[in-house]
């Protein structure tokens, strides 16, 4: 078991090794298929882990394994050291298994890109960092894994780097993950100064010793980990990131900014649950913000035009319903939710990749239109997911988003007001879900369709930047000189199809009152959960009952302004203009952050570069040393005035005085 | 003869080269004057040679008598080579070492 | 070991270069720092982590009538900085080596007199011979910048280097020599033996501690340098050659803090504690300040400059914090910002010879796409330069972090805002180097076969210390805890009281 | 009588002293100069240093001097028409003041010293005090050292004054300047008839232009 815990890690880290330090001699898709190859040995590995943990009695599933002495000195405990438990052997095998798919896709879409091997070492790169973040044992690893994947986000993001859109992104997307770092060390600060090691099992095993009277200690430190977590899982309000994130390849957005990094935050909160449950407050801010973000993000994915940042809003949205579950302590049902919407989302954006392909690289969804009959596949692909993602019964989204509901309703009193957020939510995403489908596959076809139709894959003259109308550089800039549509590529059809079927049949698992394995499974992690969380039967009912019917309320009433009757669209804008004003330009947040944060610091800069540093640095301190030493030197040089017998005058002068001293001392 | 009228003698020169070296602006005077002022000291030597009745303050005299013709030499090669410039023979008008 | 033989070593080596050919004169100086790396890991392997005190010590009078004597030696603190100061010289010596200069024997006598007074000041265990090397090391740069130096008003720069830091080391001259009259015992020969003044000290009335401390204060932040006293930065950065600069911003910083932690923290405790609070708004401030002005800065020297600033801010907080977690740390990130501003410095000539000469960010742009491995040497030291969690960086800002953290938390708190800046300016220089559109006059091409041989071996030893910083922390940590023994303990009680 | 020959001679000594200073003329300077070296010479004798005395008059009045003459002889003598010391009037009135503080001070310290000694003839001594056996038995026993670094200074000046005083012709050719002054100068400057404070009517010669002849 202990080879393959840390073959689940060396995998990856070979294929990106292996298609970095290869890149000029690996020929055609070999780099592609190394890079999948390593991620599906590491799923392999982590089935063979996941296997031998079952093997284990009850109580011996959480397991640490320790490699080297990492930062091991003067009372700070830090060690390579892996944890296996059913939580970290789940998170590892969606984050494989996804990621196999995710790969197997971007080996044909990227297959004509100039930076192929690039990107597959970035992949595999960002998958180890991402194993290392849910495998990790203790904190000083944890925050290793959470920098790495946002360095690995990083470099993704700004893949094209030639578009200044894409650099932009990424340095955005980074800075604020180094604020979330900033956040989770701080808060393990907080909790290491009581609990004395970083190590995970050991700071739970003694949490409510350390912790007692020092409650505001650590609400303070689980609020910093909370800030760690929204920046990484695009909470509110540090989710600015996360839209403009999608300059990436679509692949990425697939893999990092839906299915796999942005969860990071749910599997914090998850993880550090002995902590949250000694301390409500942290668990209250967790949950609200979630329920905040589910609400604003929702509201923007319906304004919103480009097609995948409409999904990246939906992203967030999600995000928020797993948030606000697992802070609720809704462990189960918010993993769930996270495996489930792993997998749709991860469909639904390969589905839009083959789309924008289609549009040579176009994402808005105002010049889409009618794809239904180009791109049948695709079009399947796309309804699947829209399906799950609206949680239409019995599609995985369904079981998982009624079950994190449920289960807060179940705690009762206040956190009513949660469940009716998250059931707002709930029709949001049904709309804007359908909005996207409606738009883009339904009506006349547009010319890039009409031209697939004709079988012919449309390619722009002269590709351009669609975020900002800059023509592209095609040195590295995307599309390249061939593009990759579902419909036309093996590879992506068996990703998209495989991750189809998950999407229908991942509710299995968990089926109220038929199944519970996920629950079972992870019992280990959360035996030592104090809540309680059983809704009773009828509230589950009631509950499966109203998740249907508002899911399909939302399906309706976008069917109707989108479809039904076009004009709906543009008349409610009208009506309700501020409103759209301020979703379309995402509550302003971007703008908000740039008046708060950016411009002062840069305000500073200038003023230390064009006014300090001339005045005070180079005026008083400069000018003060040397305008003494200049007067000085003066007198000296005054006193030097080349007379030769100016200089006699002083000899003779001193010999006075010293014979007047001497003569004066004797008598 | 007492030997403080020697030293009388003897500071009263040294006091009027002092004054000439001041004064004079010709380097070839200033060089005399400087001449007085060893020459003052000589007359001390000798002077307190004869009170302590040793010879070897004689000797000195004799050094400084040396010195002199050295710096003789020196000083009057500077003021050749200071004509041979064709700079003016002023030692006021010398001053390129100024600060 | 003798460590003579490795302190003089390159010198002797340039020395010698002095009777061959011009030409010849960069192997004589190579073959010197070459044989000074061999030995400093000699060294290393050969240190004994489990022995306190010193090790390898030499100890011979040197002036007897003063008490100074020629006393060198090794432990935990200076172990690795001499590691540092041996293999920056090297690569320097040898990125220098792939061009011709004028005057090279001269020139690298300079490099070598550099080297053996850098080494020097690090293991001196005699205050005055402290004193000696920490002036002397800084002669021979002088005459690198004003003799070979890029910028036409190179001598102003100097000599504006110069005089600050003179000033810092006359200051630091009488305080050392009132340590050494102040402190010596009734009936007691003078000594400048730092073991001895150690015990000495205490003698030192709270009064007199204090100006000292302030004068060794002074010497220290302005070779960093620190925030109100770094105005010679700026044009002594751009007026060194940059392989100079290499080394003078790796090494030579790194003496000042080394200095706080030999010197003014176990020396003057009672000082040290009663100006903690001082000196470290100087270090936030210069974390702030660098950080801000390096990312309005367009001059890449000055970014890395700025940025420099700002780790050294880093070091001196986490030595100011006097807990051993923040002093191991200061260490470890000195060894860390040494190893990484290096590297930079040769990037940035690289990068100014792919933008037409120019080292201005505007006129770069774009390099990246024909010199892959380039850019991923960058990449590698621009994330350990922005302390990345996971580069060797971030396991020496985490302990400086968690030291301020746990003895002064609200100014651990602003500290993070400087973690978060060097992100941005780190990433700005990186992008607009080798992302964005291409500049008007870049050119890129790949890294030469030569310069990669010297830049690769320093970014696999930034990745080596990423994966295993337990080597440097292992060795350091007695050392370090010895140092701010007696700082910590005075401010223990004050903090029990406050309970 | 030794009194008398004292007197004479110590105020010759003086007045030589003194014309050295004021005379205007450097040729008559060094007469003065001359004067004032043989008055020592007597003086030296009524100290009873015989040799000094005689090399006094032989090596300085007579070797020295002449030296000197040649000098002023070559480069002429007249001080430059130059009007006003640039250094002005005080330097003089301070210059003066200085000699006269010196001397005074000095006549305190001799006249007020409270040795004994000072106030006596000396002790009597034999004749053999001072002769030229004496001081060369001395000169090359006890200050054999000093002696021998004397003559390596005389050397060493004499090498010093060749260097000085030639022309320009060994160590790059610089241009050499040429004083403005130079040509304001009176005809006739530089010549022995001018030395000598006679007329100078004679129309000058010819500017010799740097590095003609190269050197001696």
């Amino acid at each position: 078991m202990q080879t393959s815990a840390w073959l689940i890690l060396i995998f990856p880290l070979a294929g990106t090794l292996i298609n970095a330090f290869g890149w000029r001699v690996l020929p055609g898709k070999a780099c592609g298929w190394i890079g999948t190859a390593a991620i599906g040995a590491a799923f392999i590995a982590a089935v063979a882990t996941f296997i031998a943990l079952q093997d284990r009695a009850e109580d011996q599933k959480q397991v640490v394994f320790v490699a080297w002495d990492y930062a091991n000195t003067v009372g700070v405990d830090g060690k390579i050291s892996i944890l296996i438990d059913p939580l970290s052997i789940f998170m590892a095998l969606v984050v494989t298994g996804v990621s196999t798919l995710i790969h197997l896709y971007a080996v044909a879409y990227l297959w004509k890109d100039r930076g192929y091997a690039r990107f597959f070492a970035y992949l595999n790169y960002f998958v180890f960092s991402m194993l290392l973040l849910v495998l990790a044992a203790n904190f000083l690893l944890l925050i290793i894994g959470w920098a790495f994947v946002g360095a690995a986000s990083y470099l993704l993001i700004s893949f094209w780097y030639r578009r200044t859109t894409a650099t932009t992104a990424g340095i955005k997307a980074f800075v604020i993950n180094v604020v979330g770092d900033v956040g989770l060390v701080i808060g393990t600060f907080f909790i290491f100064r009581h609990s004395h090691t970083l190590d995970f099992l050991g700071t739970f095993d003694s949490a409510s010793r350390d912790f007692a009277g020092h409650q505001g200690a650590l609400t303070a430190g689980l609020i910093f980990l909370l800030v760690g977590a929204f920046a990484k899982s695009a909470q509110v309000p540090l989710h600015t990131w996360l839209p403009d994130a999608m300059e990436g390849p679509t692949p990425v957005s697939a893999l990092i900014h839906a299915a796999t990094m942005v969860t990071a935050g749910v599997y914090l909160i998850a993880r550090m649950h002995p902590l949250f449950e000694l301390s409500p407050a942290a668990e209250t801010v967790g949950a609200v913000i979630g329920c905040v973000t589910l609400l604003i993000a929702g509201t923007i994915a319906l304004a919103v035009t480009d097609l995948k940042r409409v999904i990246a809003y939906s992203t967030m949205s999600q995000i928020g319903y797993m948030v606000m579950g697992v802070s609720a302590g809704a462990y189960v049902a918010g993993l769930f939710h996270l495996m489930t919407h792993a997998f749709f989302k991860a469909l639904l954006f390969m589905a839009a990749g083959s789309v924008i392909s289609a549009m040579g690289g176009e994402q808005s969804m105002d010049r889409m239109s009618g794809f239904r009959r180009a791109m049948p596949f695709t079009f399947v692909a796309f309804i699947v997911g829209g399906l799950a993602l609206a949680a239409v019964p019995p599609f995985s989204g369904f079981f998982s988003k009624d079950e994190i509901l449920t289960d807060i309703g179940a705690r009762g009193g206040l956190w009513w007001i949660l469940v009716v957020g998250g059931y707002i939510g709930a029709i949001l995403t049904a709309i804007y879900t359908w909005r996207m489908i409606f738009r883009t596959f339904w009506g006349d076809p547009c010319p890039e369709a009409r031209d697939l139709e004709e079988g012919h894959l449309y390619h722009p003259e002269a590709p351009f930047n669609p975020s900002n109308g800059e023509i592209e550089d095609n040195d590295v800039g995307f599309p390249g000189p061939e593009h990759m549509i579902a419909e036309r590529s093996g590879e992506m059809k068996i990703a998209m199809s495989v991750l189809a079927v998950l999407a229908i049949i991942g509710g299995l698992l968990q089926i109220p009152f038929v199944t519970d394995a996920l629950g079972h499974f992870l019992d280990p992690t959360f035996a030592d959960s104090n809540l309680d969380l059983s809704p009773s039967d009828g509230l589950v009912v009631v509950g499966l009952i109203l998740g249907a019917g508002l899911s399909l309320l939302g399906i309706w009433i976008a069917y109707v302004v989108w479809v039904k009757r076009p004009g709906t669209s543009t008349a409610v804008r009208e009506r309700l203009h501020p409103l759209y004003k301020l979703f379309v330009n995402k509550w302003y947040f971007d703008e908000l952050i740039n008046a708060i944060v950016v411009r002062p610091f840069a305000w500073a800069g200038r003023f230390g570069q064009q006014t300090f540093e001339r005045v005070v640095v180079n005026g008083v301190f400069v000018g003060g040393t040397t305008g003494i030493v200049k007067a000085g030197s003066a007198a000296a040089r005054a006193l030097q005035n080349g007379f030769l017998r100016a200089y006699a005058a002083l000899l003779v002068l001193g010999l006075v005085g010293v014979a007047l001293y001497f003569l004066l001392q004797s008598s | 003869m007492n030997v403080n009228w020697y030293l009388i003698v003897s500071s009263l020169v040294f006091a009027i080269g002092a004054a000439g070296v001041l004064t004079r602006r010709n380097p070839l005077v200033i060089l005399l004057c400087l001449e007085l002022m060893l020459n003052a000291a000589n007359i001390a030597l000798i002077a307190f040679a004869r009170m302590w009745g040793n010879a070897e303050g004689q000797i000195f005299a004799v050094i400084v008598m040396v010195v002199a013709a050295c710096e003789v030499c020196i000083g009057l090669g500077l003021v050749v080579a200071i004509y041979r410039r064709r700079l003016p023979i002023d030692v006021d008008e010398i001053r390129e070492l100024h600060g | 070991m003798n460590l003579s033989i490795l302190l003089w070593l390159p010198l002797a080596a340039v020395v010698a270069g002095l009777i061959l050919p011009a030409t010849e004169a960069r192997f004589a100086a190579l073959l010197g720092s070459a044989a000074a790396l061999v030995l400093s890991i000699v060294l290393l392997f050969r240190f004994d982590t489990g022995k306190p005190g010193l090790q390898f010590v030499t100890n011979k009078v040197w002036i007897s009538e003063l008490g100074i004597h020629y006393k060198l030696g090794v432990d935990g603190l200076n172990l690795f900085l001499i590691l540092l100061a041996a293999i920056l010289f090297f690569a320097a010596i040898a990125w220098t080596a792939l061009r011709d200069w004028e005057r090279p024997r001269l020139f690298y006598l300079w490099f070598g007199l550099a080297e053996s007074g850098v080494l020097g000041a690090l293991m001196a265990q005699d205050l005055a011979l402290f004193v000696i090397f920490f002036d002397l090391m800084l002669v021979p740069f002088y005459f690198l910048g004003g003799g070979w130096g890029d910028t036409p008003n190179r001598v102003a720069a100097m000599v504006k280097l110069f005089i600050y830091t003179l000033v810092g080391s006359l200051l630091m001259l009488s305080a050392a020599v009132a340590t050494g009259v102040l402190a010596q015992g009734p009936g007691q020969p003078i000594t400048f033996d730092l073991v001895q003044l150690a015990s000495n000290a205490r003698r030192l009335p709270v009064g007199s501690q204090e100006w000292i401390f302030l004068f060794f204060a002074a010497a220290f932040l302005v070779k960093m340098p620190a925030f109100p006293v770094h105005g010679w930065m700026p044009d002594g950065y751009k007026a060194m050659p940059l392989p100079v600069l290499a080394v003078f911003s790796g090494v030579l910083s790194k003496v000042a803090a080394y200095g706080f932690l030999r010197i003014a923290l176990p020396l003057f405790p009672d000082a040290a504690v009663h100006f903690q609070e001082l000196i470290l708004f100087i270090a936030l401030a210069s974390i702030l300040y660098g950080s801000v002005l390096a990312f309005t800065t367009r001059d890449t020297r000055l970014i890395l400059g700025y940025s420099s600033v700002a780790q050294l801010g880093f070091i001196t907080l986490g030595i100011f914090s006097l807990q051993d977690t923040g002093a191991q740390g200061a260490l470890l990130q000195a060894f860390n910002h040494g190893l990484v501003v290096a590297p930079a410095f040769f990037i940035v000539a690289l990068l100014a010879a792919r933008a037409g000469g120019s080292e201005d960010l505007r006129d770069m742009g774009g390099i990246a796409f024909r010199a892959p491995i380039l850019a991923v040497l960058f990449l590698i030291v621009a994330f350990a330069n922005l302390a990345m969690p996971g580069s060797s960086n971030f396991v020496g800002e985490f302990l400086i972090l968690l030291g301020v953290f746990n003895s002064k938390i609200v100014i651990s708190f602003v500290a993070f805002t400087g973690v978060v800046l060097a992100s941005v300016y780190t990433l700005r220089l990186f992008i607009r180097a080798m992302h964005n559109r291409v500049g008007p006059h870049v050119e890129s091409r790949e890294i030469s076969l030569t310069h990669g041989l010297i830049v690769a071996p320093l970014v696999a030893l930034i990745v080596g210390i990423a994966l295993y910083p337990q080597l440097a922390l292992h060795r350091s940590q007695r050392s370090v805890q010895a140092s701010i023994r007696e700082a910590k303990a005075l401010t223990q009680p004050a903090r029990e009281a406050q309970r | 009588m030794s009194e008398v020959l004292f007197f004479i001679a110590g105020i010759g000594a003086v007045c030589g002293a003194v014309g050295v200073v004021m005379v205007r003329n450097p040729f008559y300077a060094v007469l003065a100069l001359v004067f004032h070296l043989l008055s020592l010479a007597a003086l030296f004798l009524l100290l009873q240093a015989q040799f000094v005395a005689a090399a006094q008059v032989v090596v300085y009045a007579g070797a020295v001097m002449v030296l000197y003459v040649f000098v002023v002889a070559y480069v002429g003598a007249a001080e430059p028409p130059r009007l006003r010391a640039p250094v002005g009037r005080g330097q003089r009135a301070a210059a003066l003041a200085f000699a006269l503080a010196l001397f005074v001070e000095l006549a305190i310290a001799v006249l007020g010293s409270s040795l004994k000694a000072l106030d006596s003839g000396g002790p009597t001594v034999g004749a053999e005090f001072g002769s030229p056996a004496q001081i060369g038995e001395l000169l090359l026993t006890k200050f054999l050292l000093p002696f021998e670094v004397a003559s390596f200074l005389l050397l060493i000046a004499a090498v010093g004054a060749v260097v000085l005083a030639r022309r320009r012709g060994g160590i790059g050719e610089e241009v050499e300047p040429v004083a403005a002054a130079q040509y304001a100068l009176p005809p006739g400057v530089g010549t022995m008839r001018e030395a000598v404070g006679g007329p100078t009517a004679r129309e000058p010669e010819p500017l010799e232009l740097p590095g003609g002849e190269g050197g001696w």
